[in-house]
């Protein structure tokens, strides 16, 4: 119960700082651009229920979601390949190199080209983007599984797909969570990117609206909401993520818990 | 059944360059009881890595039953010296065991059973649910035995597998792997650092040199077949075999074969007690 | 092997290149709004002949290093003492993960009210998107920490500062290659982004002009220069890595058989 | 904190000429400026041009809202919804306009090579493309769907930048687009038709896009913004008689490939914005919802 | 100087709690050395951590010189069971040795000179400048060994520490660590799975029952201070020892003290021999 009440105090404490002190400095503000933060607090209720929240969110989480897990499944196996493989890894690098540099906003024609401008396009704006950051943990994770680990599952004829299953994924996967969560906030900024382009709902180009119609209080409450979004998609992903890598925290607590 | 011949590792890299092994040639019997002793850092584990396929010699090359291995041979488990490293943090203590089992085609409850005997011989039944990185070092050790013993194999490579155990256990270790490999009939190739053991355990004792490696000597172990704790470690003889080993690691540290005049009978090349 | 690595790396790109000239020549994609790699690269030498691009790529690259030193500074600085310092993490956590998925290019208007089109504005966009993918790295990283070599320090009597120096940093420096070459890219593109969309000078306001022109094959040889440079990041950022991590298990493997 | 920038009136250099920053989108829009600036209409008056590009309003109106430009251009609607959103925006001289001539608009509402689509009352049920969403593209072919008895409401918008415009009407993403030049010489390349003027059918005259300032600095540097207003419209007048000239300036501030420069329909550029055409679209962009409030078209308007 | 009182230490996580120890009184005094004994996962690694100030008992109290060990304290040496892990992969074996020296305020040249004679003492100099990944298990083990000795501490802990390595580096380690308590005077706690080792070495035997883990028994080892490996092994109160203490941890895995007649004189509390 105390260990509860503390916790809570740690996830409320610095933000609850941070919003006092915003509310005090924009108090007396007459910046468009800058609302007082209570003109942004009460604008947001108008803004984001009924109608918004299943025209416009909705339809973003979900583009998120299907980009996400695109670039997940695409992510962890081709990293797998290329982790594994030296050789595949010197012909492939380069070119994903080559692609990884490219922003997405001049990448947005070339992908509408291949995938129209419907949800197929933002999905794969999306999943281009969220690609990289579980790409590259990938294949270093699979790349530094540790040597007697691996002797052990050879020597025990843990081939192929068990190997695989067993022992690479696993011994990666805390590299790999790493790279997930990374591309979950890159998921949310592509979302609001490939909405700039193309669309016509969504809360990427919700906020986009605002911001060119000067309603500025609303877009403020735009970006809140997509903190609000990562903060929460986050809390999630700890929950998954203490799930899969409870072995690995009981190990790296082990010492700690004692200091 | 094991044939090793001209064997030579070098290892390179990072601005060292090593001449672990030299030239080696043995020859293991099929079910024999081979225990390996030789100075720490002779090129034992070296050597078990080569004849498990783990490693590419530089030059020489080992076979299996007259087949040259390249890589790790069906049947074989291993035990590494390393054995924290070796398990998988990952898995529970019975997955861990029953991993290898599952590249096998076995039924469920074959699997079960399997994993639940080597547990329990090596007095882990307990810990079957714990992961390895919540048990002490001597328990991780057993793990990766039992793991070893539920494979079933063939041939048993074992790297000091008995090195953090005390030495009850240790004892009945040793006499668990005596009889699973009298019931069994595997081939057994063991690395260990305790003479008293080598002597006890093996038909036969291979001595190496200090690096680059040889093989200072083959020693048949002439005592019964049938031993036990109390009366084989105080038999005459095997304080004569153990003395013998000890001086010849020592003469191997120094550099050099012994030149043991008393010792030269034990030379003699004759066929295993069993 | 060296040698062989960059083979396998050109003839990679090669195989690139001839995808890349067939889909528009075999009618796949149109050629006009997906021109083939040769006139692409038509389109480049004729960039390259231009004063001007120089001028442009100087600027993108003096934002983008500039960019770059900042948030990988800040973000292993952060990281570090967020990881060392106790309840920090804890304290932080929350309001990390509420403020890193802000998109930085919601923060345009802002960065545009605050610093004009000049480089300032180009540097907050860069540093705030970048910044997050070190620190999140180094916080992954540092929690990495083998126990035992952790213990191994406290029992020797090693400071707090000596155990950041020579047991956190080795073992977390992985994951921090790992996320300055994420940060590398991500600055980069936000360093053409905001001059795409702020106006300030650079290749990505060359990109705009070239958009707004319809000058296809121009934006293209850009968006080229933008992925070799990228390509040429990653490859120093890569021989970075092999020098410091040679006891790596990554770097040591590919050193054994 | 807004306006840090040092230069806040524009650097006065030992000559007496100030250089004042002009946010501007790099189309062919401005190429007014571009030419005044080349002959001389700014500097003879004391100024000297920065001109900045950058990729849309969303940059440039707050840009000049901090100092960081001095005059920027904008749309003409983007205009009217800052100004009935309390945005200090003032207008200062005409930007662009429609051409006045049935057929040969400088904007067209096109439809790809083969397309059943002949009329704007056709439109309805389908989608168009158009570079940003309630702004003035909207709701110029809305008007020209309604002049053709069809029903407005039906149309389907979809937002895009005016160059990925040609590439999606040729793979069909979307039906009909908002295409101004080049864009919409690009179409006409590919077989493409305009089935509308829409800018002209809001108002032949219609003042499509303006410069603009921030009233604080109106307010406090009169002069300056009355040289540029002068200067402006003097640019105006030449590019309007001079086509060959603006065809050659363009050249030096797009990529526009040669060929296609050639075949371009210039917009036109009177002096002086269009003050009726300008209460049309309000009134449209009200009666669309655009618009929540009127503007206060005398304070925006100078 | 060290003790140890009422120490208490349940281990729980991932759904499993272990009383790893559950009361445990001793004494160390200042300059002794005392071996630690006890069935494999009895507690011993557990013990030595929170002596080390390196794990927080659950309850009770280690003191050190009168004071309670809240962390480690200085000029403490740890040398850890898992020796391969706790050395640092990305030094070479030079500067894993050296570093913590750096933490002492000594001049460079000391420090070479000390990390020199220690990698020497351990038989290492040619191996100063690998990584320790190139080396063999036993070479890892005494590169921690050799930092444990570099560092000249006034408390050493020392966990299996030779576990890895052969019958006579072992020998010769263990005259090491013995000439090195006799010269400087410093507190060894011992943990070993070896009876004769812990006989020859230690000036007390302390057993461990099994877990939950008690002081089963503590062996004053009164043999003469000065031990060789030649005559001491072979003193007929050396044999009778080793078997005590053997038949202490048979009993010990069996669950119960053990109760022989013939072993009571032993218990006596009879001052050190030395
Ligand atoms: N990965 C490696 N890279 C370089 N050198 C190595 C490597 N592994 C082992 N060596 C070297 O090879 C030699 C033999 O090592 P090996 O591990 O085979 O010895 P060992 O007989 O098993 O010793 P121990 O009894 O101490 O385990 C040693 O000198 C060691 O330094
Ligand atoms: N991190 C941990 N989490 C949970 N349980 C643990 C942990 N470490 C040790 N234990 C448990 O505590 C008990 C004692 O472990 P410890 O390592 O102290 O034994 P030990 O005497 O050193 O054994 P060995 O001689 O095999 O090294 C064991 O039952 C073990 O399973
Ligand atoms: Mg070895
Ligand atoms: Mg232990």
């Amino acid at each position: 119960m105390k260990n509860l009440a503390l916790r809570l105090f740690f996830v409320l404490a610095l933000p609850l700082i941070l919003v006092i002190a915003w509310w005090f400095a924009s108090d007396s503000s007459t910046d468009v651009y800058w609302p007082p933060l209570h003109t942004i607090l009460t604008t947001f209720p108008d803004v984001w229920t009924g109608e918004r929240l299943s025209d416009d969110v909705l339809p973003s989480l979900l583009r998120l979601l299907a980009g996400y897990t695109a670039a997940a499944v695409v992510g962890v196996a081709l990293g797998t390949v290329i982790g594994s493989y030296r050789r595949v890894r010197a012909v492939c690098e380069p070119v994903l190199e080559f692609l990884r540099a490219v922003p997405p906003p001049v990448l947005v024609p070339v992908i509408m080209l291949f995938a129209g401008i419907g949800d197929t396009m933002k999905i794969a704006v999306i999943a281009s983007g969220c690609v990289w950051p579980i790409l590259l943990n990938t294949v270093e994770g699979v790349r530094a599984v540790d040597s007697v680990m691996s002797e052990t599952a050879r020597s025990y004829g843990i081939t192929g797909s068990a190997r695989l299953r067993h022992v690479v994924l696993r011994s990666a996967s805390p590299q790999i969570f790493a790279g997930l969560r990374q591309a979950l906030s890159i998921g949310i900024i592509l979302m609001v990117i490939s909405e700039m382009f193309a669309a016509s709902n969504g809360l990427g180009f919700t906020i986009v609206q605002f911001q060119r119609n000067f309603a500025i209080p609303d877009m403020w409450t735009g970006i809140l909401l997509l903190g609000l979004l990562g903060f929460v998609l986050s809390v999630l992903f700890r929950l998954v993520e203490r799930q899969v890598l409870g072995w690995y925290h009981g190990l790296r607590d082990t010492s700690r818990r004692s200091s | 059944m094991l044939d090793v011949r001209g064997l030579k590792k070098v290892y390179e890299g990072s601005g060292r360059r090593v001449e672990a092994v030299r030239d080696l040639t043995f020859t293991v019997d099929a079910g024999e009881l081979v225990c390996l002793v030789g100075p720490s850092g002779c090129g034992k584990t070296t050597l078990l890595k080569c004849m498990g396929g783990l490693l590419t010699p530089t030059s020489g090359e080992v076979l299996l039953g007259g087949r040259p291995v390249s890589g790790p041979p069906p049947g074989m488990a291993f035990v590494f010296q390393e054995y924290g490293r070796s398990l998988f943090p990952w898995m529970r203590v019975r997955d861990n065991v029953e991993l290898p089992l599952k590249q096998k085609k076995l039924s469920p409850s074959r699997r079960r059973e399997l994993v639940a005997d080597a547990l329990e011989s090596v007095g882990l039944t307990d810990a079957a649910g714990a992961y390895p990185w919540q048990l002490s070092g001597g328990m991780q050790q057993r793990v990766a035995i039992a793991r070893a013993l539920a494979y079933e194999p063939d041939v048993l490579l074992m790297d000091e597998p008995f090195a953090a155990v005390d030495a009850q256990t240790r004892a009945d270790l040793e006499d668990l792997v005596r009889g699973l490999w009298q019931q069994r009939g595997i081939t057994i190739l063991f690395v260990t650092h305790d003479i008293d053991e080598a002597v006890y355990l093996g038909e036969r004792v291979l001595i190496l040199s200090t690096s680059p490696t040889v093989v200072q000597e083959q020693l048949k172990v002439d005592l019964p077949a049938e031993r036990d704790q109390l009366h084989t470690r105080v038999a005459p003889r095997f304080a004569e075999l153990r003395t013998h080993v000890y001086e010849q690691i020592q003469a191997a540290k120094r550099g050099k074969a012994a030149d043991l005049e008393d010792v030269k009978d034990m030379k003699a090349d004759a066929p295993p007690t069993h | 092997m060296k040698a062989e690595t960059a083979l396998l790396g050109t003839a990679g790109f090669a195989g690139f290149l001839v995808l890349c000239e067939a889909v528009p020549r075999t009618g796949i994609l149109s050629e006009d709004y997906f021109p083939p790699v040769t006139r692409i690269a038509d389109a480049l030498v004729t960039e390259l002949g231009d004063q001007a691009f120089w001028t442009a790529l100087g600027d993108t690259l003096t934002g983008w290093a500039l960019g770059l030193a900042i948030a990988v500074t800040a973000g292993i600085l952060a990281g570090v003492l967020i990881a060392v310092t106790p309840y920090l993490r804890e304290a932080t956590a929350s309001t990390i993960e509420f403020l890193r998925p802000i998109p930085s290019v919601a923060l345009i208007p802002l960065a545009v009210l605050l610093y004009g089109t000049e480089l300032q504005s180009v540097l907050l966009l860069v540093v705030y998107a970048s910044f997050w993918q070190v620190l999140i790295q180094t916080l992954y990283g540092v929690q990495d920490v083998d126990p035992v070599a952790d213990e191994t320090a406290r029992s020797y009597g090693l400071g707090t500062w000596a155990r950041v120096r020579h047991v956190l940093w080795p073992t977390a420096l992985p994951y921090i290659m790992t996320g300055v070459r994420l940060a590398a890219a991500v600055a980069l593109i936000l360093a053409v982004t905001a001059e795409l969309v702020i106006g300030a000078p650079g290749l990505g306001r060359r990109i705009a002009v070239a958009q707004s022109s319809q000058a296809v094959p121009d934006m293209y040889a850009l968006v080229v220069v933008t992925g070799v440079l990228g390509l040429l990041i990653n490859v120093g950022a890569r021989t970075v890595e092999r020098r410091a991590l040679a006891w790596h298990q990554s770097v040591r493997g590919e050193v054994a058989v | 904190g807004s306006s840090n920038s040092s230069d806040s009136a524009g650097d006065t250099a030992a000559d007496g000429t100030t250089t004042v920053k002009v946010g501007i989108i790099p189309i062919l829009d401005v190429a007014p400026v571009y030419l005044g600036q080349k002959k001389g209409f700014y500097k003879k008056r004391g100024l000297k041009l920065e001109l900045t590009p950058a990729q849309g309003g969303a940059a440039i109106v707050p840009g000049v809202l901090n100092n960081e430009f001095q005059f920027g251009f904008s749309n003409t609607t983007s205009l009217l919804v800052a100004q009935s959103k309390k945005v200090p925006v003032k207008v200062v001289a005409n930007g662009v306009a429609s051409t006045a001539e049935e057929g040969a608009d400088f904007m067209g509402t096109t439809v790809k090579k083969g397309s059943p689509i002949k009329s704007p009352k056709q439109l309805e049920g389908k989608k168009v493309a158009v570079n940003s969403l309630n702004n003035i593209c909207d709701t110029s072919i809305k008007e020209s769907v309604r002049k053709d008895g069809g029903d407005a409401s039906k149309l389907k918008f979809v937002e895009m930048p005016f160059d990925q415009m040609p590439a999606a009407l040729e793979n069909d993403d979307v039906d009909a687009a908002c295409t101004p030049e080049p864009a919409l010489s690009t179409v006409k390349e590919a077989g493409g038709t305009a089935i509308a003027a829409s800018f002209y059918d809001v108002d032949p005259n219609l003042t499509v896009a303006m410069y603009f300032t921030s009233q604080q600095y109106a307010k406090q540097n009169p002069e300056l913004v009355k040289k540029f207003q002068e200067a402006t419209a003097e640019s105006l007048e030449y590019a309007d008689s001079h086509p060959d000239e603006v065809r050659e300036i363009v050249a030096t501030y797009t990529k526009i490939p040669p060929t296609l420069l050639e075949k371009l329909t210039l917009p036109h550029w009177p002096a002086e914005p269009n003050r009726a055409s300008i209460e049309r679209l309000a009134e449209l962009a009200k009666q669309d919802g655009q618009l929540k409030e009127d503007p206060d078209l005398d304070a925006l308007l100078p």
